[in-house]
């Protein structure tokens, strides 16, 4: 049957129109082989765009469509639903990229135009190959993973079970609760962090539909959309979770304290068998096996003596209990690390005592932290008279990270504020690059410091240091800075520095981003599958992210992220079944000769070799069309459907076309 | 013993005379041999590269030239041509065209670089080369209770070569422990000293130094070590001068590392250059009298 | 049609070894003046220069100090978090303003520069004494004498030698920088 | 034809090395079949014709003609299409007329240096003139004419329409045979012929299949020359890291070079859907190379990849042995400044 192709090319508003001569290309693209109508349209995406092409179909019986306009990630969707609406196979279809891949790269109109033949050409000469291919069903398992506890991931536990979905909330830590349970209080409006987080978290650990699991860690994901099978490593806790109470005597009993490097950012100390905090869910305490006694020395006991249950809640001899759970959907809300201030020696950190990083200042100045909330210098007793607060530290900076840490302005103005608050004689200096507060509330509050009398210092600061180079420098933290604005170079000589540094991805993000099979970009950060558009799914069905584990973001936007990804997944588990794309790899059983080379190189696992008839086959439904097993096999045997050796041929004639004509061609003689 | 083609620079030919000689002493005893580089010519200081780019790769192409015909590794004990020398072989390496133009230049000498050559500082050679547990076995005469400032400077660190630390590098100190001195902790040891600025920003330069001096001063430094004959210069010849204009009574002793090593290692001070110093090196006649069995 | 050439263009284009970032990545954040040892001696800060030369105050840069202050220390390069050269951009206006001839006639530092070089091409090496006269007028006479009790406390304690040494291929080194720049003799 | 005349067969060799003229006869006692099946029209090795004789039948007189050879100059051109004319099956007979062999090796150089090697350059050789040959030469009995010398090697498709391919370098006897059966079947009898461009005399499996070597997957650290080790037996040997190209070759030869331990050389060409064979080798090639770990830096990785890659000494002879005419590749660009492909 000799094919009738249709073309379209958009203008996207001025867009591709600017620069690229739309009549031209569609006059043109009216000429060439197998097209039987080609148009321009202001917007094709449009209801009235899309309505031309089923007209078309219908009435001019088209057989193969090429829209040539933006991105496939933006419209290849809309484009094939037209389509199918107009009676065709949805992959009949073909897009060209005009607008990325061309109107948006030059000013040249002759040159764009050229190109955008040379897009429309290549889509022609490939959608003449493309066949018909029906999408694959895909049971959905009900039940959902969220790794990570703090704010993101309980907030999306929370809003699956409480839509009646199970959830296996996997969390690394003895409890739930994040970054969010170390800090004092939120900007901008300064409520106690621990009084909105706390019901929050009592919520997750009371929940019919939430299966709790702390101190566990995701060892592999086997699996696909629908049906990923997730091995959990739940650790040790020494503790025995049905029989413990929680009471704490145990806790009070343990003779051994050490610095807690973690939760109390190494300013607080706690016992060897400890809760990370007060509020800590779920309530059981766990023991620190590197530094407890008996676990060393195999002397004490002291916990499991004082123990008041019956039978014992404490259990040296408990083990690691690998659990197998079948889920759905999974959702990573793994939160992000803080930038290594000690990594910028100029800022003293670790060798000027009275220098700290904000955890440790949010530490102290919370209520319930070491020094009961009083903001004191490293002897723990005295207060100090001056502090400096230095912004973007490790962020915006091409020798540690390039990019803007997000929320480091916002909460150093909270630290400025809670230091008016509590010593309001002190002198509070910001130094700061640009003050940066976009958010509901935020630049009110940036006004409110302005008014307590916070010194904005416009300036990245050089260098703090201890040399003194005049009486008033003298024992004291001299900041060097050079003010922006007067063009003055500075010397404040203060008692405190507080550093702001810039959030940065899991030090084991990349480890965790190919467990789950999903990207992760230049800083470390999880890739969304579109910045505008999709932005908490990746690029592998069925995984979503949440929170900082996908860039530098605030309370109000991590919580947000975490309901946005728990309603995708909830939108999947009501559908039942999906539909997946049916652009997946196949071996010609009937060719395959066997000599396993595919054997090892699918990233997904699909490819099994079946000893009994000497072939490989693709098993479709772990397969993700990657296109790796196609690429080498050397008998040519495994087609990647939608990608087939003809179908990529022509369209690599087709952009050649012009290139060809012109092509100084070496003389065959 | 191992060879390296050394490159003394202009200065160590005069002003630095002792720089000179207490490398070459001190080498020795470790078991190096400085050759040096037959017919070098100046590397341009930072001068010739306010003039033309292109002509300071060219006289600093031509040493490198000169090392690379001997297949040894180029070795300079001052940080100006330390640092002029490392870039240029870099820039040579990253730009053939560069290298290409340089080599139509050194045709005329004979010479050619294909590189890449080793460029080293002088004490990497001994930190790196010898190392601290070599050194300790060979110190005779530990400078015991010694207060040394290990000045690192400029353009030893700056800028950023392969990964060292620029802003807090350890291993000066670590090289003044394995002689038995105390190595003192001072925020200005990679602050800049001005040198460059001496003869054309006088003001500027002798403000720095004087930053310098204060810094060590306060921190109690017995003397002040110096990698570089130009920091080295820089402090001491100018000492009497920032005293004048800062009215302070400075008498800080300079002296370079390999002196200090060298008298660590038994050689006898006048073989070191010491004695030809304008700030007396008196205070410290304790450590060079007494030699010491360790 | 070429794109206009701007001053800040230009300057960039002068950078031969600049690896760093173009200046326009520049984000004003004064890490370069806070961290300059000579800054109080310039009359604009690094920071400034760098804001003017965006501006395209081509006459307000080439009649400024700053760079003649640099030091070449390299700490604003090391600490810059747009990643800018920053000491090499100073060379590359020193360059710039001498071929332009429109430097501050007061500095001493191109007078220097260009002694410095003239002795390189007579002898393959640089020599203190003979630098001294070109740069010394600007201390006047307690300059002069102050320099000259040094030079000769310097030859008695014979850090000092009295005649500069030669290199022995020196007419190839002339030859090798002519053949960078064929024209004119280099003197 | 008229009622009593026998078909006629036609072989010619263009650029080649005989090999496929032998390999005719390696079919033993059936010879005897094709000289009673058929008249020799023409058969330069074994029969004297002249091409003057060619030139004197009527078109598509020859009922087959068997095609070997590569096109190297104008003289294999002019056969060509000479024979082309007069033949009704024209059958590009072994590796070198199908995809070019080891004669468009030389495709990754230039005419100028295939002739300086041949006729300069060699040190058997003894030219103190340094005498090339001329299209043109003046004797005293007139002007002789030789055939030019191409620059490019070209395959017997890339300059006539051809019927049907029968691969291997040279093919093997029962393939052979199994093709005249076809060819006799179909011109006595009436029986089909192959669609028009098949591939006969050959599998659309890869030699694999027919390789009875043992195969598991695959992972290689370093690659060998084949006197470097001696194979363990029964066990693949791409997987000892002997380049075998037998995955991305067709089968049909018996897997005979692999079983003795020689690895497959790729001389029966690609698969149906392999568009360049020494490209898919390489591809799987650089698939199952297997050193490094997910820790490395990427330049770390790439250094310990070359180092695997630089065992393997000549790729392009390698992978394209047979194919280089017939591949995407063609030959090597010419203008390009890397060295070798440069024009002199």
């Amino acid at each position: 049957m000799s094919e009738k192709v249709g073309v379209y090319i958009c203008h996207c508003g001025t867009n591709i129109a600017k620069t690229v001569d739309v009549e031209e290309v569609a006059l043109w693209a009216g000429e060439q082989d197998h097209v039987d109508v080609a148009r321009e349209y202001k917007f094709m995406c449009s209801s009235l765009g899309q309505e031309l092409i089923e007209e078309d179909i219908k009435e001019k019986g088209l057989t193969k469509i090429v829209v040539a306009s933006c991105s496939p990630h933006m419209h290849e969707k809309t484009f094939r639903t037209a389509c199918v609406r107009g009676g065709l196979n949805p992959f009949m279809f073909e897009m060209a990229n005009i607008r990325e891949h061309d109107s948006w790269t030059t000013d040249d109109r002759e040159a764009a135009t050229l190109k955008a033949k040379a897009l429309t050409k290549a889509a022609i000469e490939r959608v003449i190959h493309n066949q018909p291919l029906e999408p694959l069903p895909v049971e959905i398992n009900p039940n959902t993973l969220v790794v990570g506890g703090g704010i993101a991931g309980i907030s999306a536990a929370l809003e699956l079970a409480e839509a009646g979905n199970h959830v296996y909330l996997v969390e690394r830590e003895p409890s739930i609760g994040g970054h969010m349970a170390q800090l004092d209080k939120t900007f901008p409006t300064l409520d106690c962090s621990a009084c909105i987080l706390t019901p929050k978290m009592v919520d997750v650990g009371q929940h019919p539909n939430i299966t709790l699991l702390t101190y566990s860690e995701v060892e592999a994901v086997g699996g696909y959309l629908g049906n990923f099978d997730v091995t959990v490593r739940k650790k040790a806790r020494y503790v025995d979770e049905e029989h413990c109470t929680g009471c704490g005597i145990c806790i009070e009993k343990c003779p051994y304290k050490v610095v807690d490097n973690v939760f109390e950012a190494g300013l607080g100390a706690r016992k060897v068998i400890y809760r990370p905090f007060p509020q800590a869910v779920p309530k059981y305490p766990v023991i620190d096996t590197e530094n407890c006694v008996y676990f060393q020395r195999g002397k004490c006991k002291a916990c499991q003596i004082f123990c008041p249950t019956d039978p014992n809640s404490i259990d040296f001899e408990q083990q690691d209990e690998i659990l197998q759970i079948v889920v759905g959907n999974i959702i990573l809300a793994t939160g992000f690390d803080l930038f290594d201030v000690s990594q910028i020696p100029q800022y003293g950190y670790g060798r000027l005592a009275n220098v700290f990083t904000s955890l440790e200042f949010e530490r102290m100045v919370n209520a319930s932290g070491p020094t009961d909330g009083k903001i004191v210098l490293r002897d723990l007793e005295t207060p100090p008279e001056s502090v400096v607060i230095i912004h973007c530290v490790g962020s915006r900076d091409e020798n540690y990270h390039k990019y803007c840490s997000k929320v480091c302005c916002m909460y150093s103005l909270k630290f400025a504020h809670l230091i008016h608050e509590r010593l309001p004689e002190a002198e509070v200096y910001n130094c700061y690059i640009d003050m940066r507060t976009p958010g509901k509330g935020y630049e009110e509050f940036y006004n409110r410091l302005l008014e307590e009398g916070t010194h904005f210092i416009r300036g990245k600061v050089a260098e703090v240091s201890d040399v003194a180079r005049i009486e008033e420098e003298e024992g004291k933290l001299i900041v060097q800075v050079a003010d922006t604005l007067i063009s003055k170079q500075r010397r404040i000589p203060v008692d405190m520095v507080i550093l702001s540094p810039a959030m940065e991805a899991r030090n084991d993000s990349q480890e965790v981003s190919q467990l789950f099979r999903m990207g992760c970009d230049f800083d470390g950060f999880f890739v969304e599958r579109h910045p505008k558009l999709d932005p908490v799914a990746t690029m592998t069905e069925g995984i979503y992210i949440a929170g900082a584990c996908q860039g530098p973001k605030d309370v109000p936007d991590t919580v947000s992220q975490g309901a946005a990804a728990a309603a995708r997944v909830a939108s999947f588990i009501s559908r039942g079944t999906v539909m997946m794309e049916p652009i997946r790899a196949s071996i010609n059983q009937e060719l395959c000769s066997g000599c396993r080379i595919c054997n090892t190189m699918c990233p997904y696992n699909a490819i099994v070799f079946h000893e009994d008839s000497n072939v490989s086959e693709v098993i479709t439904a772990l397969c993700q069309g990657c296109g790796t097993c196609v690429a080498a096999c050397p008998s040519g045997i495994i087609t990647g459907a939608h990608f087939t050796n003809d179908q990529l041929l022509a369209q690599i004639e087709g952009i050649l076309w012009d290139v060809r004509s012109n092509l100084d061609l070496v003389p065959v003689e | 013993m191992k060879q390296y083609a050394y490159y003394p620079g202009c200065s160590l030919e005069s002003l630095a005379k002792s720089y000179h000689l207490s490398s070459i002493e001190a080498a020795r005893e470790l078991g190096l041999e400085l050759k040096e580089i037959e017919d070098w010519n100046c590397c341009g200081a930072t001068a010739y590269f306010h003039v033309d780019e292109l002509l300071a790769y060219t006289l600093v192409a031509r040493n490198l030239a000169l090392a690379e015909k001997e297949n040894l590794d180029f070795v300079a004990p001052c940080s100006g041509c330390y640092k002029n020398a490392y870039f240029t072989n870099d820039y040579l390496q990253q730009d053939p065209g560069l290298a290409e133009h340089i080599n139509f230049a050194l045709e005329e000498d004979n010479l050619h670089i294909s590189g890449p050559i080793n460029v080293r500082h002088l004490i990497e050679v001994f930190v790196e080369d010898v190392g601290f547990e070599e050194i300790k076995k060979h110190v005779s005469r530990p400078l015991k209770d010694l207060r040394v400032a290990p000045y690192y400077g400029c353009q030893l660190l700056r800028p950023k070569k392969d990964s060292e630390d620029v802003e807090n590098p350890q291993f000066f100190e670590d090289l003044l422990s394995a002689i038995g001195s105390d190595p003192v902790e001072y925020g200005s040891k990679t602050h800049c000293c001005g040198s460059s600025l001496i003869i054309t920003n006088r003001e500027a330069a002798l403000d720095m130094v004087y930053k310098l001096l204060q810094d060590a001063a306060n921190r109690e430094a017995d003397v002040i070590a110096t990698i570089c004959p130009l920091c080295n210069v820089n402090l001491e010849l100018y000492q009497k001068q920032v005293n004048r204009e800062f009215g302070t009574d400075f008498s800080m002793p300079v002296m370079y590392f390999t002196q200090l090593l060298g008298l660590a290692l038994g050689v006898e001070p006048g073989r070191l250059g010491i004695g030809k110093d304008f700030v007396s090196t008196d205070s410290m006649q304790f450590i060079m009298q007494n030699p010491q069995s360790s | 049609m070429a794109a206009k050439l701007t001053f800040s263009k230009e300057i960039a284009n002068l950078l031969y070894a600049m690896h760093g970032n173009p200046i326009k990545d520049c984000i004003q954040c004064g890490t370069c003046s806070g961290t300059c040892p000579a800054v109080e001696f310039m009359d604009h800060s690094p920071r400034e220069l760098i804001a003017m030369i965006g501006a395209n105050l081509k006459d307000e840069v080439l009649h400024s100090n700053t760079y003649w202050s640099c030091a070449s220390c390299y700490y604003c390069n090391v600490r810059c978090p747009a990643g800018i050269d920053i000491a090499d951009l100073m060379y590359a206006l020193k360059r710039y303003s001498m071929w332009k001839d429109q430097y501050k006639k007061d500095l001493i530092g191109p007078k220097f520069s260009e002694s410095f070089v003239k002795m390189i091409m007579r002898t393959g090496r640089s020599f203190e004494p003979v630098l001294a006269p070109s740069y010394i007028f600007k201390y006047g006479t307690r300059g002069i004498i102050q320099e000259a009790q040094t030079a000769s406390a310097l030859v008695l304690k014979g850090r000092l030698p009295l005649l500069p040494k030669k290199i022995k291929r020196l007419e190839n080194l002339k030859r090798m920088v002519r053949r960078i720049i064929p024209i004119g003799e280099p003197s | 034809m008229t009622e009593n005349a026998k078909p006629k067969l036609a072989m010619y060799w263009a650029s080649s090395c005989g090999g496929c003229e032998i390999s005719i006869l390696n079919i033993h006692e059936k010879i005897l079949i094709v000289d009673e099946v058929f008249d020799i029209a023409f058969f330069p090795c074994i029969a004297d014709f002249k091409t003057k004789d060619v030139k004197g039948y009527p078109d598509g007189y020859i009922d087959v003609c068997l095609f070997n050879g590569a096109i190297r100059n104008s003289e294999n051109e002019e056969m060509a299409h000479l024979l082309r004319q007069k033949s009704k099956v024209l059958v590009a007979y072994g590796s070198c007329s199908y995809e070019g062999c080891i004669p468009a090796l030389s495709n990754l150089t230039t005419k100028q240096a295939t002739l300086d090697t041949v006729f300069l350059d060699n040190p058997t050789i003894d030219n103190p003139e340094g005498i090339l040959p001329q299209p043109r030469y003046e004797v005293p009995e007139g002007e002789l004419e030789l055939p030019v010398f191409y620059n490019t090697v070209k395959s017997l498709d890339q300059v006539v329409d051809v019927d049907y391919y029968l691969p291997g370098c040279p093919p093997e006897p029962p393939q052979i045979w199994a093709v005249l059966e076809i060819v006799v079947a179909a011109l006595l009898e009436g029986a089909p012929l192959p669609p028009k461009g098949a591939i006969v005399g050959a599998r659309d499996v890869a030699v694999c299949e027919e390789c009875p070597l043992e195969k598991h997957e695959k992972t290689i650290n370093r690659f060998y020359r084949p006197y470097e080790i001696i194979p363990e037996p029964g066990l693949c040997l791409l997987e000892q890291g002997l380049v075998c190209v037998g995955p991305a070759t067709r089968a049909g030869c018996g897997a005979l070079c692999p079983q003795v331990g020689m690895s497959c050389r790729g001389c029966y060409g690609p698969l149906d859907d392999v568009e360049d064979q020494g490209a898919k080798m390489l591809s799987a090639i650089a698939s199952v190379i297997g050193v490094g770990d997910p820790s490395m830096e990427e330049d770390e990785l790439e250094r310990e990849i070359q180092a695997v890659v630089d065992t393997i000494p000549d790729p392009a002879g390698t992978f394209y042995r047979f194919s280089m005419a017939h591949s995407l590749l063609r030959r090597a660009n010419l203008n390009g400044g890397n060295g070798k492909g440069e024009a002199k």
